[in-house]
């Protein structure tokens, strides 16, 4: 095979799942060493696509060639065993397992069938130093780690194998900027060895530094081949994407402070060992941005806001004190929480979009308990059109949405029942540009409405453009507040880095 | 799919836009360059099943009626009869009203190993002679009182007690056995003169079935309004296919925890009634091995044993199969060595029988 | 075997025997018990009857062991008997079979086993057995049904039988009996089916039998305790075409028979007093004692009640014997 | 949530078992929900073990002590003697070996209802006179053959005939306690003069402990070894705890499914050996309930019945703590209703116990 020879064809590729034609043809050529973006919306099929090329699924119809010799990837282990390694979207780790029996699980160094894990473990340890994590433990169980520490995992299993292309389907979307950066170097590393890299991120800044070449999905078709990665103007990424063209990201804010009514305050908030002391309020019609580190605390604050966890200090809503421990009084005080984990802390992924909507407010639906089903549909149809949750069929199960539009599922939750204040973290996390902009619409029409909103999220310029005012936290305290106007990417990048800043 | 919007509209106000599905559809679609398969991916397939639980239990209806041809042709005269038809609705009335309280146990994500030995109790308690000196109705009350009660503990014990739901109920068959046996001092007690208002639920018919059938029948139907139609049935799947997403969505999956057991304890009890009116006694023996058979029932009837997903007609369904097989066998006279083995045949063939009929329909 | 429903119950009467100055007090023993789960009436008679009968007597302390149905724990039970050394062991083993092992290491230790009920294969393993006649029982209640249906003149009668736990060998001594009772008079068993030894078992069995058969002419019920089960389910489906014959003797049969009000016209006797004596044979082994009765010096090797037939006629004798179910 | 069982559903709509990895991320399953969090909750701290697994089984051993100054209070005299530790290790034996197999497959995400009458049916074939007629390595060779046999078939039902483990095990239960029945024709199979090798595992003595105990202590080592030492048993926690994750790390999982099937098999294999030498005899009757025993054992020893966590050395607690119990209850002659209340009670406070202890350790 010359150098310039593809190392990966795949032509014509069809999947087919029921109800749902996830891929219709898609064509997709890598050249070794290359580092290949793979974008397109929220199911457009990128993760159907590289799970066919892993072994995961089996295509209905399609060719893929590799190295020049057609190849039939019938199992994970086929592909593993051609040089195919992946990191995949859902962390697919065993939590009950340790670093380093994941790392190398279904090929762990063994004699007789018995594990030489002292082996296993020091391939592992150097594996995450050549990651420049060399402070994770090989022997520490995975299901203690954070999502980024597995994320680091992920790779490191991914390297484990003696591979040629290697796949990662947003890799980057639990990790923050420095870590990002991480990622780079060993990817260059990897290029600079010959391997090729499928990548799909949705952060077209990440396609700008690293890609060479993109490939754009739409709609389970390829629509764009082999554009240059660094000079391919956003504009036409975003309309091949999308279809159209997407002008402005973040709404426009309301002029001035907010003079709503404070609907939280916080005082001396305190979870012991995760933050402490943390003080600020929130009113009606505010959008507060908490900018701050993956591992800083916020998700903790968040949840301890909401009741959902044990805390020390005082969190008050509207004048009425929160319970600890309790989520039942949080919504019925007015909150509303989108989590961080949505499959995990907020789908009902087997049922259908209609009843995970109206999940939080089925006592709007039900007389001494008896529901009133045709309310509850109409007003799930109306949300599903609103919110442009796509497919529009609200009576399709919640699993079979792809992760923005399940993204909206979750949000339209809580616009059912009126919120008084939501509590958002990381509401985009993989979510393409068209709906974010149409996410970031949502909330800020919430704010105008006079919901109070408290945002997390690991994208500085996410939380700069739709907060109105922001709360900087570096390990469990809160470091700065300002209004979002008044700050910068690069302040906000400095102060929860080094803190130094203020 | 695509959304037939302009983009300054879709980026500044998305929630002006009243678009209908319908136009999604549409081929206006096609200018963007996908056709057909566009509807087709949005839309789904037309007559999908709303729950995948709720998928017409074909198999299941398959197995029954397999088993109905079977009883056809080697028991033609027995089989097919109305007082054949009615004994196997009697025999099916007691486990009968107990798979429904496991089926919302186990849709909620929990197992509940007592209820055999919870109706034992029930019935005991029910039979003393200081209860049946009070007459029929307090029979009736203590038995239900019971269950429900010994539900609360099983629930508590759970919820609050943090016990895995196996053990919990594990230990509360173990004691409400000993209980009954304690109470009852051993000895099989017999529904008192005077008290025949129990038993005449399994002796008195109304058109032509006892009216056990009819109790039978109401907890099964108020079983499916609940579970169906009510927001205690919705926050049961919930609790049990994600209790966290549940947690944070502000139901309190503790409390509802303990009510789903509290009410499978319930259904013990008035299961409890049903037995005693049948066997006119309480005992300590009564409901052995119940748990098992309203479990496997209950997954016969494709409720995930992991939670959030069943339904009570597949339950009932279930139960029926294995209520048909033993009647099968003891008319064709088979000995119950053979009877097993074709029990674990059956169970085999039903169950695949199921699947092939919810993948094709998929 | 008897089923002469005159003959008097000696063997199977609780109150303690007067003669010889056996129940004189003599030296201190200790008697170990074992039995199944008294899960049923006549297992829970068993258990109290032996206990009653060691309260009579000053000098026996009575060491009852946890009953169970699981056969390792029965053996564990035993060992723990073995090993506390006491001076007699009464067993009714779960499996007479699967017991003998135990029963023969305590003979071998030098403690005499009282075999109560189902036998140990192997005579070294006990000093004595005493238990019901269960083939005996099945002939009894064989000829009851024969000579009954012989008397009505009924050919080619449809005649069922409701077993107990049909894995236990005494069920199959007692299907024999019957079997070979039956076939003196030209008849057959139609259908048999096994009902647990309980209630629910019983009801359930036999609402199924009834359906299989429209016209039945008699059925033997092998136990009294799952019979109220049996009963129940006759009643429901409103039958009466037939007469059945219970088994065991529990008080509770025997006033069904008095009454003289439903199917039930006879049982077949299988007394749990059975276990009183056991203990009593106990204590006199333990003791060196005989049989004062007999002319023998020792307590003899095999002792076996006889089965009684019980019927309206001569019910009101049997009833103070008949246990509570 | 999607079953964390059934491989093959799992591999069936991947985007599904979303639940497993994530739910642990906030280690601080505390005030979440459920009980089921046990295992979970020892997560945690630095410095502690490295499989949650093998957490010392802190709760279980103090529940063990407190058991055993019951029994010095109670019983002095006969609780605390050699024969009596003998004793309760004998007994412990045969479901103890079961308890091993029934730990793999619990790990591995499944459950096994037929261990019982699966070591019935192999005590049943060992024994039958044709066997017999080969000699006593013939009938051990044949009893473990058949156990591997019948956990084969599970295996195959639930990997590749994707019945949930429940069914296909409850059916081979009723199944195979059926084919037990027929083969003895439900008698109990004595083992023949000059078999009596069989018998000597329980009769003769090694350093005062029986031989059968030295098979018990074997088999619990190989699969202590096999568990934590080998690539199989590592698989087997990620096929549990989270089988798409294997699947896409190329293990393949059906067909480490039926090898964990198999296995539990194969120790029902070898504890029908076990129960031959202690009752002389092969049965139908062998084995009663067993697998409500071994898998309380196997939760009671901490490890997760939603597959994943686990370890052999809590089950063996687990069952230690059972057959104390009962040998505490002989030793005072307790009857069997308070026997079983107790027994209720016991369960539940060695339960808290036992998380009380993994709590103040967290
Ligand atoms: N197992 C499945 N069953 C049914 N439909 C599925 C399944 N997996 C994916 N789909 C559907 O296939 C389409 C493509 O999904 P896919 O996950 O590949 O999108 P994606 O491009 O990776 O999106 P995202 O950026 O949100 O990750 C979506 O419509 C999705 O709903
Ligand atoms: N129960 C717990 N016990 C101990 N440490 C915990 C617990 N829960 C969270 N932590 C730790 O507390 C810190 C804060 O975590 P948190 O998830 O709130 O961060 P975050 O800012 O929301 O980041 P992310 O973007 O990853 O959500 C992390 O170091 C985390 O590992
Ligand atoms: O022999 C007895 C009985 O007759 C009784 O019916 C059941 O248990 C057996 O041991
Ligand atoms: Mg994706
Ligand atoms: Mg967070």
């Amino acid at each position: 095979m010359s150098e310039n020879s593809p190392l990966l064809l795949m032509k014509g590729i069809v999947k087919q799942f029921p109800g749902v034609r996830a891929l219709d043809g898609v064509d997709l050529e890598v050249l070794p060493g290359e580092v290949h973006c793979l974008l397109g919306q929220n199911g457009a099929g990128k993760s159907t696509l590289i799970k066919t090329l892993a072994g995961a699924h089996q295509p209905d119809e399609g060719t893929i060639t590799l190295g020049g010799e057609p190849v039939r990837l019938s199992s994970p282990i086929a592909a593993i065993r051609l040089g195919i390694s992946t990191i995949y979207q859902e962390l697919d780790l065993v939590e009950g397992l340790s670093v380093a029996e994941n790392v190398f699980l279904g090929h762990e160094p063994a004699r007789l069938g018995f594990v030489g894990q002292g082996e296993a473990n020091r391939a592992t340890r150097a594996l995450l130093a050549r990651l420049g994590h060399g402070e994770i433990r090989p022997t520490t169980q995975v299901g203690r780690l954070s999502p980024a520490a597995r994320q680091v995992v992920s790779m490191a299993r991914a390297l484990s194998h003696d591979t040629r292309l290697i796949i990662m389907d947003e890799p980057s979307a639990a990790l923050a900027h420095d870590e990002v950066d991480n990622l780079f170097r060993i990817i260059r590393e990897l290029t600079a060895q010959g391997v090729a890299v499928v990548y799909i991120s949705h952060r077209l800044e990440e396609i700008r530094q690293i890609g060479d070449r993109v490939t754009v999905l739409k709609d389970g078709r390829t629509v764009a081949v082999g554009l240059p990665a660094k000079d391919t103007p956003t504009r036409q990424i975003v309309s091949l994407m999308t279809g159209r063209n997407v002008e402005h990201v973040f709404p426009p804010r309301r002029d001035g402070p907010a003079t709503g009514e404070e609907v939280l305050r916080v005082e001396g908030l305190t979870v012991p060992g995760v933050f402490a002391d943390v003080s600020f309020a929130v009113r009606a019609g505010e959008i507060v941005g908490l900018a701050g580190l993956v591992g800083s605390g916020r998700s903790e604050i968040i949840e301890a806001v909401y009741g959902a966890r044990r805390f020390s200090g005082r969190v008050v809503v509207e004048g009425r004190p929160v319970r600890r421990g309790g989520t039942t009084g949080a919504v019925r005080l007015g909150m509303g929480l989108a989590p961080e984990e949505r499959k995990a802390q907020a789908l009902l992924l087997d049922q259908s979009v209609t009843r995970n909507i109206s999940l939080a407010s089925l006592g709007r639906y039900s007389r001494f308990g008896w529901l009133d089903r045709r309310r509850e549909a109409e007003d799930a149809r109306a949300l599903v059109e609103t919110l442009d949750i796509r497919p529009p069929d609200p009576d399709r199960p919640v699993k079979t949405l792809s992760g923005g539009n399940q993204q909206k599922a979750v949000l339209a939750r809580w616009l059912l029942n009126g919120r008084k204040l939501l509590l958002l973290d990381e509401p985009t996390r993989g979510v393409d540009v068209g709906a974010r902009a149409e996410l970031y619409a949502v909330i800020r029409e919430l704010a105008e409405k006079g919901v109070g909103v408290l945002l997390v999220s690991s994208e500085v310029p996410e939380v700069l453009g739709l907060a109105d005012r922001v709360l900087v936290i570096r390990e469990g305290t809160i470091i700065h507040q300002a209004d979002a106007g008044d700050l910068d990417e690069h302040r906000v990048l400095d102060m929860i880095m080094e803190g130094s800043a203020l | 799919m695509e959304s037939a919007k302009g983009p300054v509209e879709a980026a500044e106000s998305p929630a002006a836009n009243a678009k209908g599905p319908v136009e999604v559809v549409k081929p206006s679609a096609d200018e963007r360059g996908r056709g057909e398969a566009s509807g087709h991916r949005s839309a789904g397939r037309p007559g999908w099943p709303a729950r995948l639980g709720e998928v017409p239990h074909l198999g299941l209806v398959a197995a029954l009626a397999l088993l109905a041809v079977v009883g056809l042709v080697t028991v033609p005269d027995s089989f097919a009869t109305g007082s054949n038809l009615v004994s196997i609705l009697a025999l099916a009335a007691t486990i009968g009203v107990i798979t429904v309280g496991a089926t919302f146990v186990i849709i909620g994500g929990g197992i509940d190993l007592s209820v055999g030995a919870v109706m034992a109790l029930a019935s005991v308690w029910a039979t003393t002679l200081a209860t049946q000196s009070y007459g029929p109705l307090v029979m009736i009350v203590c038995a239900v009182l019971v269950g429900a009660g010994a539900g609360l503990v099983n629930g508590w014990l759970i919820a609050y007690g943090r016990l895995v739901p196996f053990i919990a109920t594990l230990a509360m068959l173990v004691a409400a056995r000993g209980l009954a046996q304690r109470m009852s001092d051993r000895k099989t007690q017999l529904v008192q003169q005077g008290n025949e208002m129990i038993v005449e639920l399994s002796t008195t018919r109304l058109l032509g079935l006892p009216l056990l059938v009819y109790v039978f029948a109401l907890v099964v139907v108020a079983g499916w309004v609940v579970l169906n139609r009510t927001t205690f049935g919705r926050r049961t799947y919930a609790v049990g296919g994600n209790p966290e997403a549940a947690r944070l969505a502000g139901i309190d999956v503790r409390r509802h925890t303990v009510w789903l057991y509290a009410l499978s304890g319930l259904c013990c009890g008035i299961a409890a009634v049903l037995i005693m009116a049948r066997t006119t006694t309480g005992s300590s023996t009564h409901g052995d091995l119940y748990e098992l058979d309203a479990i496997a029932a209950v997954i016969i009837g494709g409720t995930l044993l992991t939670g959030g997903r069943g339904s009570i007609v597949g339950s009932i369904l279930g139960l029926l199969i294995f209520t048909v097989i033993t009647n099968l066998f003891i008319l064709n006279g088979l000995n119950t060595s053979d009877q097993l083995i074709a029990k674990g045949l059956i169970i085999v063939v039903a169950v695949l029988l199921q699947r092939r009929s919810l993948r094709s329909s998929t | 075997t008897g089923n002469t429903p005159d003959a008097p119950a000696a063997a199977s009467a609780p109150a303690p025997a007067a003669t010889g100055g056996n129940d004189a007090p003599g030296d201190k023993v200790v008697i170990g018990f074992s039995a199944p789960a008294a899960d049923h009436g006549w297992i829970a008679a068993i258990a109290k009857n032996a206990e009653a009968a060691a309260k009579q007597y000053t000098d026996v302390e009575f060491k009852p062991v946890e009953p169970t149905n699981d056969i390792n724990a029965q053996i564990s039970a035993v060992e723990s008997l073995i090993a506390a050394k006491v001076a007699a062991l009464v067993i009714l083993p779960n499996d007479g079979q699967q017991l003998n092992q135990i029963a023969r290491q305590a003979s071998d230790a030098g403690i005499p086993v009282i075999n109560l009920d189902r036998v140990f294969p192997d005579k070294l393993s006990y000093r004595t057995w005493i238990g019901g006649d269960n083939y005996g029982m099945g002939v009894a209640a064989g000829h009851y049904i024969g000579k009954t249906l012989k008397d009505k003149g009924v050919a080619d009668p449809v005649i069922l039988e409701i077993q107990g736990i049909a894995t236990l060998p005494l069920t199959q001594d007692r299907s024999k009996g019957f079997e070979d009772a039956l076939k003196t008079y030209g008849f057959t068993v139609t259908a048999k089916q096994d009902a647990q030894f309980t209630v629910e078992s019983g009801t359930k069995v036999t609402s199924n039998l009834l359906q299989a058969h429209k016209k039945i002419d008699a059925i033997w019920n092998h136990d009294d305790d799952q019979g109220i089960g049996v009963l129940a389910a006759v009643k429901e489906a409103g039958r009466s075409e037939f007469f059945m014959v219970g088994g065991a003797g529990s008080a509770n049969a025997m006033r069904e028979i008095q009454a003289d009000s439903g199917v039930l016209k006879a049982t077949v006797t299988y007394s749990p007093t059975m276990a009183a004596s056991a203990v009593k044979l106990a204590r006199l082994i333990a003791q060196g004692k005989g049989m004062s009765d007999l002319l023998e010096n020792q307590v003899p090797q095999s002792i076996t009640l006889a089965s009684e037939t019980i019927t309206k006629d001569n019910v009101a004798k049997y009833l103070p014997l008949g246990f509570e179910s």
